[in-house]
């Protein structure tokens, strides 16, 4: 028995440090890749790559449209998956009864969540491009993407929502609270974090995204700016450039990095880092709210 | 105050939101909805000029020659292979990390570690794809020679790494779900770290690492770009993972990006390949939905 | 915001990847030129996509790195769009081998048919099966994306029918991705634009392919492949004009700026561009608004800037 | 079988322990007056030690009962019965104690006349608490009823007795001290009566729960 | 009993689904008085608890049967027509463990009134101020009103909670084992603020501490599956019980 | 204040009015002796009820409390010393109605002689009761066991009442019968003062924790 | 105290960290007794039970000073050579809720043999046998060994987590407030099981129950603000303790 022990002990040690290697393996890869974009694409990040348009000559060529795009998309994104989303995770948590359809409604965001975002672009495709006509504008790319990322909206809010216990809701409604000043007062604000990481995370999925754009048409040159949302007349506000068209930062890299030009690929290491910047901001961001909300709420 | 009170201001505004968040819960179905119509109603055409069983059976996946073949089989072995491959790394990886981020990192480290892995999801796809065939592949080569310069390995490897977090994130949200409680009580039978992790705390949690698992599946069905750029889009009746492959997903982007007429049947293939994957990541959150319903964590 | 409509003047192309880096160094200096009065997007979708597009009115201008199909022009008539043909360069196709590959001195027509045509697939595996003198090594295969112009051409030029291949090779839809592919194995073979060759000069090497008309052995120098010496793996790109969208006057400006600059932008993007002669006779078209295609709705190959010259002046 | 049942057992076990010896003092006592035999009485008053420790004893035990057990309804009852049960039974004791005493002086005397009266009421007192302690034991009210009712018998008794010994003195000085003595005694013996009935009384309580302690009076 | 009433449950019957829990209840709550409910487990004093403020109402399936009349309005407050909302205004309810709301002290008081619409600072600041001071809180919480309820000790929690429930001056306060996650000093403090309260409000009190209700409650009724066995005054039930199974509960000799 | 501390005061002070009825009722029954106040002693008498009342609530309200209240420790002493003690006060009540009573019998017939050492013991039974209440309430061991010291005096002064009687009634036997009752009344102060004595005894035990009783035997 | 012991706590501090929580803690632990620690909550009662099982050991920066010595071995369990693996062998530990794994009866109970390398079919037989019904659950379960541990109620999981303590044959139990999440009834059970253990074992435990403590434990141990105040038996502790601060605290005066 005490040779048992002994393995035992042993075997634990050796996991501990397998384990520390494979973390150490996935920073690793981590490093790796940013030191290796950083090397080509470092002399890029200037101020001017940020605000040139594409051009034939790569040291000319800059990705303020696939920036703008990048925002403005995501703009849109937050905007069509935001609502939907939190509402959908609200009802399917707080009001729907269980049966077969709420079961359905469950399995088929579930399965949402794992439907190939390319598939995305080809319902995007059929359905925004052709049959509601919104052509390859930014309003079809930021819809698509909301469509992608609203199962990650859903079940991030469903599970904030879920950990917020019973005792808190029959709280309220004992002091006389509706269900709907319950879920204004209470459930909201306090899944508040997991719902806001969960949209985050989400976005920061969306960001990257190339395969749906890119079925859906986003490859595109743009060398000038979508119109402005403000404008000089009545009623000053314009969404004109909601049909423009528009390109995104992966789709730029796309088209870049299959260019002959060794310049391009330094442009592509270039807007690479930058979106992945943009990505681990996202990212921080996400895991700053989801550590000040956990510090804040407690039950 | 009155008791008696019929309807009032109050539960026609409760009706609106419960209205409207059904509403948002339901759109989940109409996504669900447009992408079978769409799958469906875009590969109608093939199917009514390629039998089933040839497109289900065929070996050869030569749908843009000029004598095109129609047998899926090659893109199933590709999907399978990268998926394998991926899931091979993954899945230990991720499970090996989640354990030791859950019962062996100090917390100091756990709060840094798993933030740091989880940016390894944040990384854009093509970025991987990229660094699978400049990085990785050149650098397998040199161990294994008969490795092509595009084969299903390399990107299968990276797409395991890329999917490491979904998996240990998952699965160390799991196991760190697993009360401390019943944790001590296996320590304080004398077990070890790797004994409580293996003994109690997987098969506690393991309904969420099943869950992480097929997420992990799902999103190496689903990924595009790294195989398109890695595998060497090439349908492959193999699985011999040093040869190059092609999957379901780098079909479809390489159809839409290509020269392909819009509307003949050989455009129709990339919504017959849709329908196929469609229905595989359906089974998969299937399984993963009764897999759950069936080990409920009850401690 | 009316006004705003009003002054918004914006040329939408989309189509070939292959044209895409000639229009888009195009768009970049009209825009200049215009100071910024005019706007020009261009979009990748293949020029079957861009056909598919052009032909539903979505876009003015269908980048096309072959000649329009039947099945496009069908579909452009019920829409009732018609459009005007132009070519605006000539593509090669490089054969490349890996620099280390130091047996290969040309090719043929048939050596390369031998290994490409279908029957190849799963026989012709090893170099000493096209010329026994060359290594009993395995042969790895390279080629343009299965569904891109240039495979269709490159089929067709060598196998003899348009997509006519063995699928047993790695394709790519992105080139450089070839390049790697070449350039990390020795025993490697494979085709795509020369321009990837032209940047890539230090990890491939260019094979020589045997003109079958005049049997001298030409590499795909911007010389060659105007002088038509380098056949048949040249071809003509063009762009497709909406017949009514060059009406409006921005279009027609652009259209005339294209051709008028073309010579010069097409060398800056390593394409090879057509004779001066060539760039005169299409802007004449253009200016007549010759509507139609010169090609009866299929692929030609071996067509040399004279032929096509000549066929331009037939239709005068 | 719990822990407490066990204890709540044995705690009945020794306040019949306690009462048996009462009685036997009670007997004991009687009889050495009746009999004259003074070595008994002796006997009597060394052993009345037994019951104090018993009484101590049960005591300290209802008390740890109480503080270790949360007793509530019949146990409470139960156990506060038997403590206020132990106090009656060691002041019996102690009034058989004064019998041995007084027979013990009595001895030392001729007799006065013999005991008719005296017998009878120990008799009856003995009774009533043998009784009172199978109600104990057996919870049962009836009995203890039962045992109230004879009290008026032994009071009935002390009446008679002191009228016939004032009737003894007021004819004979001589015979005073002695006749004092004797009244004493039937003093004593009414007073174990009362206490039996008082034990009677708090075991209505017990098995009850409800007070019939002084309902006669007012 | 010739105690006021404050309410009195006729006949109830209670169902979750099928689940038949609540069998044919009736009981007297007297008023400003306590009356405690205990019971071995699962004998359904939280389910009854629950039905004086119709929070059954919130899950999908239960259903009442008989009557909870309320004094002096003369009111069933279990009919349909009755309005669960107002119900629970007038009737407040402290939970097993403390749950206040993360939010400040302050906020969790006058939660109850907000939703109702009322706003005015000046009259929301002395409700706070009379709900803690009812709640025997005021003192330990008057400097730090607008800190997180959170930074309070447990039983300083519940007895915000029990602030937060006065602050719609209810009728009645519902109690459903109210220290059961408390130690035995917080517990302490607890109970005289109930016995403190009811010289305001009637309160009922779910309690599995027998100890607890012999020590607060002025009656007690005991539960045995779904019924109610025995009630009466608490000393009575606790030192001479009518019937044989509450004595067997209450001596500890059940099941 | 909690509310076992309210009822723990309201205890003690029933207690201590208990007592004090009862140091009243021995006060006045002596009072109606030696004053020949037969008025004064029927009024005793029927205040008796009062005292029996007290009891019985006292101990209601101690099997109360340690129903409900689950007393420990120092509480517990007190709660169960109280209950007893009351046991002490009625019976102490009793004997005052017993004085009481033979006052009654004694005022009837001409007076024997002066009463000297019956108030006297009286005066020192009573002075224990009330010192034994003052612990009690005081919590004070030391003047326990001060009056439990003072008992000793009691039963001298008994003895002696006793003799003296004795002597008396064989002189003139017509004045046995009141002298009896004279002697009669001496024991019952004898036992009042053993009464206190006990008191004392669970005093200490109630502040100290330790039993006393009967140590002095054995 | 001449009752034979079974081990012996010498001058024991224990910190987390800079927080020193146990203070020069003496204390004997008779053998084949329960002793009980009580005290008010965060006096260091659970923390001074972990010391025995060496249960702060999983954690980083908690450090012992002092001795916990074992008898009849004399062997200090908290010396830094001996193996805290062994030590929870022989010291098992019940804990405040219920938390069997996740796993079937048989494997809870036969878990401590196993990661210990035991296999042998017909000894675990035997060994998961002797525990439930050491565990008085062996006649509940006898007919579903094989089911999950989860679908026992309460009483019954604290009982299966006994029995899985005492299947590797312990010589101390340690029991962190085992009841403190069960209902009356089910408490009365395990601590009927206590006292029938004490026959084979030496039993600590923690608890906030005076009233438990009382019912259980031969000694019972007054803490407060880390330090011991005052040991003795149980009873002398409940009806006569010596000190005034134990006085307070089991009076319910305190705080
Ligand atoms: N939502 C529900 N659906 C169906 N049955 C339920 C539900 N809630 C409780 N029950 C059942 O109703 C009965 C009464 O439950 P209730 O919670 O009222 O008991 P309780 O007396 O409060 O018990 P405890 O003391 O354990 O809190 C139990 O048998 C329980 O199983
Ligand atoms: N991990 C820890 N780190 C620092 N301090 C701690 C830790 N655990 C407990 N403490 C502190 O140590 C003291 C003793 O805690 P412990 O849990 O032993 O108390 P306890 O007597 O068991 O209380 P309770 O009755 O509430 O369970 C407390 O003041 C607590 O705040
Ligand atoms: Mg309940
Ligand atoms: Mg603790
Ligand atoms: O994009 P292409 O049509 O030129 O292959």
């Amino acid at each position: 028995m005490r040779d048992k022990v002994k393995i035992s002990k042993y075997l634990d040690a050796a996991f501990a440090i397998t384990g520390l290697l494979f973390c150490l393996i996935g920073i690793g890869v981590i490093i790796i890749l940013f030191v290796d974009l950083f090397m080509d694409g470092a002399p890029r990040l200037t101020l001017k790559f940020f605000s040139s348009f594409p051009s034939r000559f790569p040291d000319e060529a800059g990705i303020l449209s696939a920036w703008v795009g990048s925002l403005l998309i995501m703009f849109i994104t937050a905007l069509a998956a935001i609502p939907v989303g939190v509402g959908a995770g609200i009802y399917l948590e707080e009001y729907a009864k269980k049966n077969w359809f709420t079961d359905f409604i469950e399995i088929n965001i579930a399965n949402l969540a794992g439907v190939p975002s390319i598939i995305y672009g080809l319902l995007a495709l059929g359905i925004f491009v052709y049959m509601l006509g919104f052509g390859e504008s930014i309003l079809t790319g930021g819809l698509t993407l909301g469509l992608l990322i609203l199962p990650i909206v859903i079940i991030a809010t469903r599970e904030a929502i879920r950990a917020i216990p019973q005792s808190i809701r029959e709280a309220s409604y004992a002091c006389g609270a509706t269900k709907w000043q319950t879920i204004r007062w209470h459930v909201l604000p306090y899944s508040m974090g997991g719902i806001l990481t969960g949209i985050i995370i989400g976005l920061s999925r969306a960001i990257g995204e190339t395969a749906p754009l890119v079925t859906i048409g986003a490859l595109t040159f743009i060398a000038f700016l979508p119109s402005s949302p403000i404008s000089s007349d009545f009623p000053f506000i314009s969404f004109k450039w909601l049909f423009d068209s528009f390109t995104v930062l992966p789709v730029q890299i796309f088209n870049w990095v299959s260019r002959p030009q060794k310049g391009f690929h330094v442009n592509a290491a270039a807007a690479s880092i930058v979106l992945m910047v943009m990505t681990l901001l996202m990212n921080g961001f996400a895991i700053y709210i989801r550590y000040r909300f956990r510090r804040k709420i407690r039950w | 105050m009155n008791f008696l009170s019929g309807k009032s201001f109050q539960s026609v505004k409760e009706k609106a939101i419960e209205t409207f968040l059904f509403l948002s819960a339901a759109s989940s179905i109409l996504i669900t909805t447009g992408i079978v119509f769409i799958l469906f109603y875009e590969s109608s055409g093939f199917f009514k000029k390629v039998s089933i069983v040839e497109f289900l059976t065929g070996t050869q996946w030569t749908p843009l020659f000029s004598e095109p073949r129609f047998g899926v089989l090659p893109l199933v072995a590709g999907t399978f292979l990268t998926t394998t491959i991926a899931l091979l790394v993954a899945l230990p990886v991720g499970l090996i990390t989640a354990m030791y981020l859950s019962e062996f990192a100090p917390l100091r480290l756990r709060e840094i570690l798993k933030p740091v892995l989880e940016l390894l999801a944040a990384v854009p796809t093509v970025v991987y794809g990229y660094f699978a065939l400049l990085f990785l592949t050149p650098l397998l080569q040199k161990f294994i020679p008969d490795l092509s310069g595009f084969n299903a390995l390399s990107p299968g490897i990276i797409m395991g790494i890329m999917i490491v977090p979904y998996v240990s994130s998952v699965s160390e949200d799991a196991m760190s779900a697993v009360p401390m409680y019943i944790k001590e009580g296996s320590y304080a039978m004398g077990a070890t770290r790797l004994q409580t992790a293996f003994r109690v705390v997987i098969p506690a949690a393991f309904s969420g690492i099943a869950a992480a698992f097929i997420i992990g599946i799902s999103r190496a069905l689903g990924e595009t770009m790294v195989v398109a750029i890695a595998a060497g889009m090439m349908p492959n009746w193999t699985i011999n993972p040093l040869e190059p492959v092609q999957t379901f997903t780098s079909y479809i982007v390489q159809v839409s990006l290509g020269d392909v007429p819009h509307g003949t049947l050989e455009y129709s293939t990339i919504f017959a390949v849709g329908v196929v994957l469609f229905f595989i990541t359906l089974g998969a959150n299937i399984l993963s939905f009764f897999l759950r319903m069936k080990f409920r964590e009850r401690y | 915001s009316t006004k705003a409509i009003a002054e918004e003047k914006i040329i939408k192309i989309d189509g070939s990847s292959t044209v895409y880096p000639v229009t888009e160094a195009v768009g970049e200096e009209f825009q200049k030129f215009k100071k910024g009065a005019i706007k020009v997007t261009v979009g990748i979708s293949g020029t079957g996509g861009g056909f598919k597009k052009f032909c539903r009115g979505e876009t003015d201008i269908s980048n096309a790195s072959r000649p329009i199909l039947k099945s496009e022009m069908e579909l452009c008539q019920q829409n009732g769009i018609e459009y005007i043909e132009l070519p605006v360069a000539y593509d090669g196709l490089a054969v490349m081998v890996n620099p280390k590959n130091n047996w290969v001195d040309k090719m043929t027509v048939e050596e390369l048919k031998k290994i490409w045509e279908p029957a190849a697939q799963g026989k012709i595996t090893r170099w000493n099966q096209i010329r026994p003198e060359w290594p009993d090594a395995p042969l790895k295969l390279f080629g343009a994306g299965v569904d891109s112009g240039t495979f269709d051409y490159f089929t067709e030029a060598i196998v003899g029918k348009a997509k006519s291949s063995r699928g047993d090779y790695t394709s790519s839809e992105d080139d450089n991705v070839l390049v790697q592919g070449i350039a990390g194995d020795k025993y490697s073979l494979g085709y795509f634009g020369v321009a990837y060759y032209e940047e890539n000069k230090d990890k491939l090497k260019l094979v020589p392919i045997v003109n079958p008309k005049t049997g001298k052995a030409v590499i795909p120098t911007m010389e060659n492949v105007m002088d038509g010496s380098y056949q048949p793996l040249s071809r003509p790109i063009f762009i497709y004009v909406n017949f009514k969208s060059a009406e409006r006057p921005e279009v027609k400006e652009f259209v005339e700026f294209y051709l008028k600059n073309a010579a010069k932008l097409v060398k800056e993007v390593k394409y090879i561009p057509l004779p001066a002669k060539a760039y005169e006779l299409a802007l004449e078209r253009f200016s007549k608004r010759k509507k139609g295609t010169m090609f009866g709705g299929h692929q030609e190959v071996g067509l040399k800037i004279e032929d096509l010259l000549k066929r331009e002046e037939k239709t005068k | 079988m719990s822990v407490f049942d066990d204890e709540l057992r044995n705690l009945k076990e020794k306040v019949l322990k306690m009462g048996l010896l009462v009685e036997a003092a009670i007997r004991d006592s009687i009889k050495s007056l009746v009999e004259r035999d003074s070595d008994l009485a002796r006997e009597v008053i060394k052993k009345d030690h037994q019951i104090n420790a018993l009484d101590v004893e049960i005591d300290e035990e209802c008390i740890r009962l109480i503080a270790l057990r949360q007793p509530k309804a019949g146990d409470l009852r139960f156990i506060t019965t038997a403590m206020k049960i132990t106090t009656d039974l060691e002041r019996m004791g102690d009034l058989a104690e004064d019998i041995s005493e007084r027979a013990i002086e009595l001895n030392e005397e001729p007799p006065l006349k013999p005991y008719i009266d005296i017998p009878r009421m120990a008799e009856i007192a003995q009774g009533m608490l043998i009784d009172v302690l199978d109600a104990f034991v057996r919870r049962e009210p009836h009995i203890a009823y039962d045992v109230i009712k004879r009290d008026d018998e032994v009071d009935r008794l002390v009446v008679q007795v002191f009228n016939e010994l004032l009737f003894f003195m007021i004819q004979d000085p001589k015979t005073v001290s002695r006749a004092v003595k004797i009244t004493y005694i039937a003093k004593y013996l009414e007073r174990i009566a009362d206490h039996a009935t008082n034990i009677a009384e708090m075991i209505v309580y017990m098995v009850e729960g409800k007070m019939i302690r002084h309902t006669k009076v007012e | 009993m010739v105690e006021e009433l404050k309410a009195e449950v006729k006949n109830l019957n209670f169902y979750y689904g099928k689940n038949h829990v609540l069998k044919n209840i009736n009981l007297p709550v007297a008023r400003r008085k306590i009356t405690a409910l205990i019971g071995p487990s699962g004998c359904g004093k939280t389910t009854f608890l629950r039905c004086f403020n119709r929070m059954h109402d919130l899950y999908p399936g239960n259903r009442y049967e008989g009557e909870i009349v309320l004094y002096p309005d003369n009111l069933n407050i279990l009919s349909p027509v009755v309005d669960p909302i107002k119900v629970r205004m007038q009737i407040s309810m402290v939970f097993q463990k403390p749950n206040p709301f993360p939010k400040s002290i302050y906020e969790n008081v006058v939660y109850g009134l907000k939703i109702r619409g009322v706003h005015k600072k000046n009259y929301l600041d002395e409700v706070v101020e009379k709900s803690l001071r009812g709640a025997a809180l005021w003192d330990e919480v008057k400097d730090r009103l607008h800190k997180p309820a959170y930074d309070l000790s447990g039983g300083q929690q519940q007895r915000l909670c029990i602030a937060r429930a006065l602050a719609t001056n209810p009728r009645i306060l519902l109690f459903d084992e109210p220290t059961s996650a408390l130690d035995p000093i917080a517990t302490a403090k607890i109970e005289e603020l109930m016995v403190e309260l009811k010289k305001e409000v009637t309160i009922l009190i779910v309690t599995h501490n027998m100890q607890q209700a012999a020590r607060v409650s002025d009656y007690t009724a005991f539960m045995y599956l779904g019924e109610v066995i025995e009630f009466g005054k608490t000393d009575k039930i606790f030192t001479n019980p009518s019937e044989k199974l509450t004595e067997e509960y209450i001596t500890g000799r059940f099941g």
